[in-house]
């Protein structure tokens, strides 16, 4: 029943008007155009809308002396994954194509800074990222064009398992369980902190794994198995909103009070939101806190330029999203140009200095040695906030992965089908 | 009149939740027979005509087409064996064409509705024309049926039913919703239908005129149940049946 | 209307005129769709393969929706399934490409079989549901089976055949498979086949009682269906470059839907066209705001209200619609055939 | 699995079936009455949550801050209710279930932005009221009190409804229209005020529902797309449109991902999916449903 005589109008006002929308290509400009890809909308929303007011700040300031090396003025393209992969390759596309960015900050959460990180491999971009920390970005992924400058799941997890490692010693615990969201970045920071406590402390029992649904907004029944198990320890990685509920819902059950608890994945950002919901007393990991670094000029500027902005305290983003923007600015004039191929040879093994001191790149995974901080929740005077207290600040250097296992790692990835031979020799 | 048992019911009983629609009902059909069923709302007539079509499952008894046991089998099924039925209430396709439609009852005929490679176009066009014609809508042939007066509606559902070449033709109120031309007119390709190709039709119907004017044997279904059952005249003069109809006892 | 007798040619130059007229309108299109690529920048040769793939799996829903009259919300599990399986193949073996595509097609088919044995079983809101929940149990399957699909992570990576590497060769790639898709589904959907298919939408009951195994001819449909729809998820991965546990999921199965409903059910380029409004309009939307939702929804609810055929009923007027029980109204809307809706007492 | 760690299982589930009851009930009720399958109806759930916090927000006072704010809360998405029935729903009455599912998706997706353009990205955390933050020991297993609001509140939302609809002259209304919407017209009765009265009262009750869940765990953006589909696998399992379908449907896939979560972590989600499939296949209409809506 193929009623065509209508729809010859139909096709040809089709055909014009799809002609009409497309824009035409705009001549190169002298600014540096420099895209952001993040989650503005879904569950990392509320990281995301803080990390871009860093890159902000830091635009702001560079602009001011006239943008990379003083001649190239920054032009910011924004674009919002929806916390979905397939989007996120499109927009990172849509920047390189048609906004001809000659770098990405990178994305929120891990599964799209992976399909983000294989879009700028093969356009030749700079992918600086500053949020997303997970492991395979740098080793079983590796691009020779993207860069991280926030500390991974395997230094943040080897942190913990370093202050836990103390406590099973001097409190002689025996059993412990986890609990963390069911997707990557829990899975693997959990597992590194189970194979190192294996290592470390093979008495230290693991009873109990739960993997919470990614969005579970009712987390009575985990917070009930657990408090069953009478475990001496929790080690928990639910991030997010999630980690909202799991501590309200916890806190109701006086989980906290009865039960040794360190989170792999409360951030500034959690503590600063909950305030008195959060309970006191628990382990935390944070990576760039600002109450830390004080004493570095460049971050008591970022700290005062923040709170003048937006007067509230900057979170963990912040910093590192103010670094990522600074880490491009020192490459590109050590490459003496904006050319990505350049910056991208200039920046590799690199020294920089950011907000939390001066770090330098390893070249094999071009991860940099940033340091991470734990330490016990507690409430402070000075802030209108929880901050930690007997802080442990572990070095990169003790808390990356070492070269030989990341090497290693890498060859079970195989990544001769993806890289170019060259790429893959150090 | 015909020779052997084309349609054997033995024993067929049918209730809907308390109401006996059917009960313990033998009836039997001969080849070539041109059969009227008549009987009061609620009779049963149509439910007889679901049984035998597999719309319903009987609750007891036997159903038997060319001495097979079809008590059971789904419609499509019955239908494949040469049970062919037009609807008491229109029941087409409203957005294809009047020739679609019977072209599709043609082709399930032939067993082509599973050729996904032939186009629809050249199956079935000879066939489906001279059914179209001898019902007399090969005019509409290419009209959306949905758009057709209820007379040809009415004629399109018994070419639709003439489409699958069935062996037993079951017609619900053919002319129901008919001017008396064109009763007639149907009337008459029903008639010939039986005569020429010796095609055994059984129909339901309410206006009298009709029965006695075509029918060549009337069942009386009262109740679910048969009170009478014969030529018309033996019918007419069945006192049963005409107190049933003339109403002395509701 | 008198009784003209329309001879033998007469109808069959109807049928011609009308082929005539289509088969210039289909080399309009596929004649554009070659040209417009040397027109446009390189991101809209993007946009324009984007809008191929995703009007294949919108096809492939109509298949169902259109030509079934049933509303399948779980096709994504299919055209998921097809991405998965080639994505996969790509990066784990080293079978050729279009070994992949071949393979993801049998292997959507298979679980297109496999679901589609139950769903054919029930209709309207209840078909819908459960294609939802096979949907979501693909969906889930792939997001927790961490070590052989990578779970949330998904695959990245994947690696493009050497020759289509750059975005021209793969667009005409995918015009050349995608219109060899679209003229085999114009064949089946114009098979004695596909005539049973729009029986059975317009009246699922008459169908059984012309002797036709209803849930046999939709089960085969079914799987016709979501083997298009692999098609279509298996020239997606190496386009994407990444495949996630998302394309499988519901909000994914409301894409095909909205391009249908946009482009219009009742016509067979219906959803191409509204793939082509849809994906423009999409990435036009997000590139200068973040707030696409409320524009997609607001979108969503003018046509659902006001154009209710689709852009294509805006210009066929004329020929004016049909509802199931013959009373003529403007834009048809294909009303599922439901079993045991009132117009097919008739059997009662 | 020791004997309290059941029990805790058993009244953490029945407690999560309880919220997921109040939010079906009126899905169900919807649907049954007019044949309109409501996708939004998580999202007027959300929204009630966030009208919460800002009620609260206003109120801002210890001892009825909650209290005032929830009911407020609930009146305001009936209001809101009442604004999209008039305008939206009754255009979709008698269009294809296709039509009806396209629109309320359509209002998924506006509600999703309205709510980040008026609250943000951020999460709002809602404080339990002193009173409703302890502990009880219920079996041997601790239980927080306010859960025991929350099953107490569905408990009284479902004789509630059961009382109105078989009780209640409005009831028999409603569910004279449900069996034939002509014949309740023809006999004068406002058909559209029943309609616009059930599309009110359920979203009352999932404002309700939301205002109760805010101090639960936080409001957050999203909330809503998740739960939505468990309340169709609800639905589907008790049967469409009846109550008791939707209490029992409830309470089978609360449990159900209860005990999944201790026995196979994984595949919780993949069984709730699975038990659903299964039912649909078996028994089309549910457990209580009726064969006659299709």
């Amino acid at each position: 029943m193929m009623h065509m005589r209508g729809l010859d109008r139909v096709l040809v006002i089709g055909l014009f008007l799809s002609l009409l929308l497309l824009p035409f290509p705009v001549k190169g400009a002298e600014p540096y155009n420099l895209g952001v890809v993040l989650e503005f909308t879904g569950t990392g929303a509320l990281y995301s809308r803080h990390s871009y007011q860093g890159i902000e700040l830091a635009v702001e300031e560079i602009n001011k002396e006239g943008g990379f090396l003083g001649k190239h003025p920054i032009k910011l393209f924004s674009r919002d994954s929806q916390s979905k992969p397939d989007v996120g390759v499109r927009e990172a596309k849509d920047l390189i194509l048609r906004e001809k960015v000659k770098g990405i900050i990178g994305t929120q959460s891990s599964n799209i800074a992976l399909a983000v990180e294989e879009v700028c491999y093969e356009y030749k971009i700079i992918h600086v990222i500053a949020n997303s920390n997970a492991e395979a970005m740098t080793v079983s992924n590796y691009s020779p064009y993207t860069y991280q400058i926030v500390p991974n799941t395997y230094m943040q997890a080897t942190a913990t398992a370093v202050s836990i490692a103390k406590n099973v010693k001097s409190k002689g615990w025996k059993t412990y369980d986890t609990i963390g969201s069911n997707y990557e970045y829990p899975h693997s920071t959990i597992n590194t902190v189970v194979e190192h406590l294996k290592k470390t402390s093979p008495e230290f029992k693991l009873a109990k794994q739960y993997w919470p649904k990614l969005g579970e907004t009712e987390f009575s029944a985990y917070v009930t198995s657990i408090i069953g198990d009478k475990p001496d320890f929790v080690y928990a990685c639910v991030p997010g909103s999630d980690g909202f509920a799991l501590f309200r819902q916890g806190n109701s059950y006086g989980l906290f009070k009865n039960v040794f608890y360190a989170s792999g994945a409360t951030f500034l950002t959690e503590m600063m939101e909950m305030k008195d919901e959060l309970p006191r007393g628990i382990v935390t990991v944070l990576r760039a806190p600002f109450f830390a670094n004080m004493n570095n000029p460049m971050m008591a500027n970022l700290v005062k330029k923040y709170q003048a902005k937006f007067n509230q305290y900057p979170d963990d983003f912040v910093p590192m999203q103010y670094d990522a923007v600074y880490v491009l600015k020192q490459a590109i004039e050590k490459a003496g140009s904006i050319e990505p191929e350049n910056v991208k040879n200039a920046m590799k093994g690199m020294t920089v200095n950011t907000t939390r001191g001066s770090l330098s790149f390893r070249k094999i995974d071009n991860m940099v040695n940033c340091p991470s901080y734990t330490g016990i929740i507690a409430d402070d005077p000075k802030y209108p906030f929880p901050i930690l207290r007997d802080m442990v600040v572990v070095s990169g250097e003790e808390s990356w992965r070492p070269e030989s296992e990341v090497l290693q790692l890498r060859d079970k990835a195989d990544l001769s089908k993806k890289r170019r031979p060259e790429e893959l020799k150090f | 009149m015909g020779s052997e048992i084309l349609l054997q019911i033995r024993e067929l009983n049918k209730t809907f939740d308390g109401f006996r629609a059917i009960s313990n009902l033998n009836y039997e059909l001969r080849l070539g027979e041109l059969s009227a069923i008549i009987g009061p709302n609620g009779a049963g007539k149509t439910t007889f005509f679901n049984l035998i079509t597999g719309y319903h499952r009987s609750d007891s008894g036997q159903i038997l087409f060319n001495g097979k046991n079809i008590t059971g089998f789904p419609p499509h099924l019955i239908s494949n064996l040469g049970i062919a039925r037009a609807f008491q209430v229109i029941n087409i396709y409203p957005t294809l064409t009047t020739y679609e439609n019977v072209r599709q009852a043609v082709l399930s005929d032939q067993k082509r509705t599973l050729d996904i490679f032939t186009l629809a176009s050249r199956l079935g066009r000879q066939e489906t024309m001279e059914i179209l014609q001898s019902c007399g809508i090969s005019g509409h042939a290419n009209v959306i049926s949905g758009t057709l007066s209820q007379g040809d509606k009415k004629r399109l559902e018994l070419a639709i039913a003439l489409g699958n070449k069935p062996k037993l033709l079951m017609l619900d109120e053919p002319t129901a919703g008919m001017s008396g031309e064109e009763s007639k007119e149907t009337m008459e390709l029903v008639n010939t239908l039986n005569r020429e190709k010796n095609l055994s039709i059984v129909f339901t119907e309410h206006d009298m005129s009709v029965v006695f004017g075509y029918a060549r044997r009337i069942t009386v279904l009262h109740q679910g149940e048969i009170i009478a059952d014969g030529t018309p005249e033996e019918v007419r003069g069945n006192e049963t049946a005409q107190r049933v109809y003339l109403g002395e006892e509701a | 209307m008198g009784d003209i007798w329309y001879s033998d040619e007469d109808l069959s130059n109807m049928m011609k005129t009308n082929s005539f007229r289509l088969y210039l309108w289909f080399a309009l299109i596929f004649g554009g769709s070659i040209v417009l690529p040397l027109v446009v920048g390189v991101f809209w040769i993007h946009v324009l393969t984007e809008i191929l793939i995703l009007g294949l799996f919108a096809m492939s829903f109509n298949l169902l929706f259109g030509y079934m009259g049933q509303l399948s919300f779980g096709q994504a599990a299919y055209y998921g399934l097809g991405a998965y399986a080639t994505a996969m193949m790509i990066t784990k073996t080293s079978i050729p490409f279009p070994l992949c595509i071949i393979a993801s097609i049998l292997i959507a088919g298979i679980c297109a079989l496999i679901f589609g044995y139950f769903c054919v079983r029930l209709v309207g809101i209840y078909f819908a549901i459960l294609t939802m929940a096979f949907g979501q149990l693909v969906y889930y399957i792939i997001f927790q089976w961490y070590e052989f699909t990578g779970g949330d992570n998904g695959i990245q990576g994947i690696p493009c055949p050497m020759l289509l590497r750059n975005a021209y060769s793969y667009y005409y790639f995918a015009l050349i498979i995608v219109t060899i898709a679209i003229i085999l589904m114009w064949r089946i959907i114009n098979s004695s086949f596909g005539y049973t298919m729009r029986a059975i939408r317009d009246n699922c009951n008459r169908t059984r009682f012309i002797g036709i195994n209803v849930e046999k001819h939709m089960l085969i449909n079914f799987v016709i269906a979501g083997m298009f729809a692999g098609l279509a998820g298996s020239l997606w991965a190496p386009f994407n470059r990444s495949v996630s546990p998302d394309l499988a999921n519901w909000t994914h199965s409301g894409i095909p839907v909205f391009m249908t409903i946009m482009g219009g059910p009742s016509n067979f380029f219906g959803p191409l066209i509204g793939s082509v409004v849809y994906t423009i309009l999409f990435t036009s939307v997000i590139g200068f705001t973040e707030y696409w939702p409320l524009i997609m929804g607001t979108i969503i609810i003018l046509m659902v209200l006001f154009f209710r055929g689709g852009i294509v009923e805006i210009f066929n007027k004329k020929t004016g619609q049909i509802d199931m029980n013959g009373s003529r109204k403007e834009g048809i809307f294909i009303q599922n055939g439901l079993r045991d809706s009132a117009t097919n007492k008739g059997a009662e | 699995m020791t004997g309290n760690q059941i029990i805790g299982q058993i009244l953490s589930g029945v407690s999560r079936g309880m919220m997921l009851f109040l939010i079906s009930s009126g899905l169900t009720l919807i649907f049954s009455v007019m044949n309109i399958l409501n996708f939004a109806h998580a999202s007027f759930w959300l929204l009630g949550a966030y009208f919460t916090w800002t009620f609260w927000k206003i109120l801002y006072s210890p001892i009825f801050g909650l209290w005032a704010s929830i009911p407020l809360a609930a009146l305001t998405i009936g209001a809101i209710g009442w604004i999209i029935e008039v305008i939206l729903i009754r255009r979709i009455y008698d269009r294809t279930l296709t039509e009806q599912l396209l629109l309320t998706y359509a209002l998924v997706l506006i509600i999703g932005d309205l709510i980040k353009l008026t609250w943000g990205v951020a999460d709002r955390i809602v404080p339990k009221p002193k009173m409703l933050s302890g502990l009880v020991n219920v079996f041997g297993s601790p239980f927080p009190v306010y859960y025991i609001l929350v099953i107490s509140l569905a408990g009284f939302v479902a004789l509630g409804l059961w009382w109105l609809l078989y009780k209640t002259r409005f009831g028999r209304r409603v569910k004279a229209s449900v069996f034939s919407r002509e014949m309740v017209g023809a006999l004068g009765i406002p058909i559209h005020r029943i309609y616009t009265g059930v599309f009110v009262l359920s979203l009352i009750i999932a404002g309700l529902a939301g205002g109760v869940q805010a101090p639960i765990s936080s409001v957050t953006l999203g909330m809503d797309m998740s739960i939505i589909v468990e309340c169709f696998c609800v639905m589907v399992i008790g049967g469409f449109g009846s109550l008791i379908g939707a209490l029992v449907g409830s309470l089978i896939v609360s449990l159900v991902y209860a005990f999944a979560i201790m026995v196979v972590p994984k595949m919780a989600l993949v069984l709730i999916f699975i038990v659903t499939a299964i039912v649909l296949i078996i028994r089309p209409w549910g457990i209580f449903g009726t064969a006659m809506r299709t």
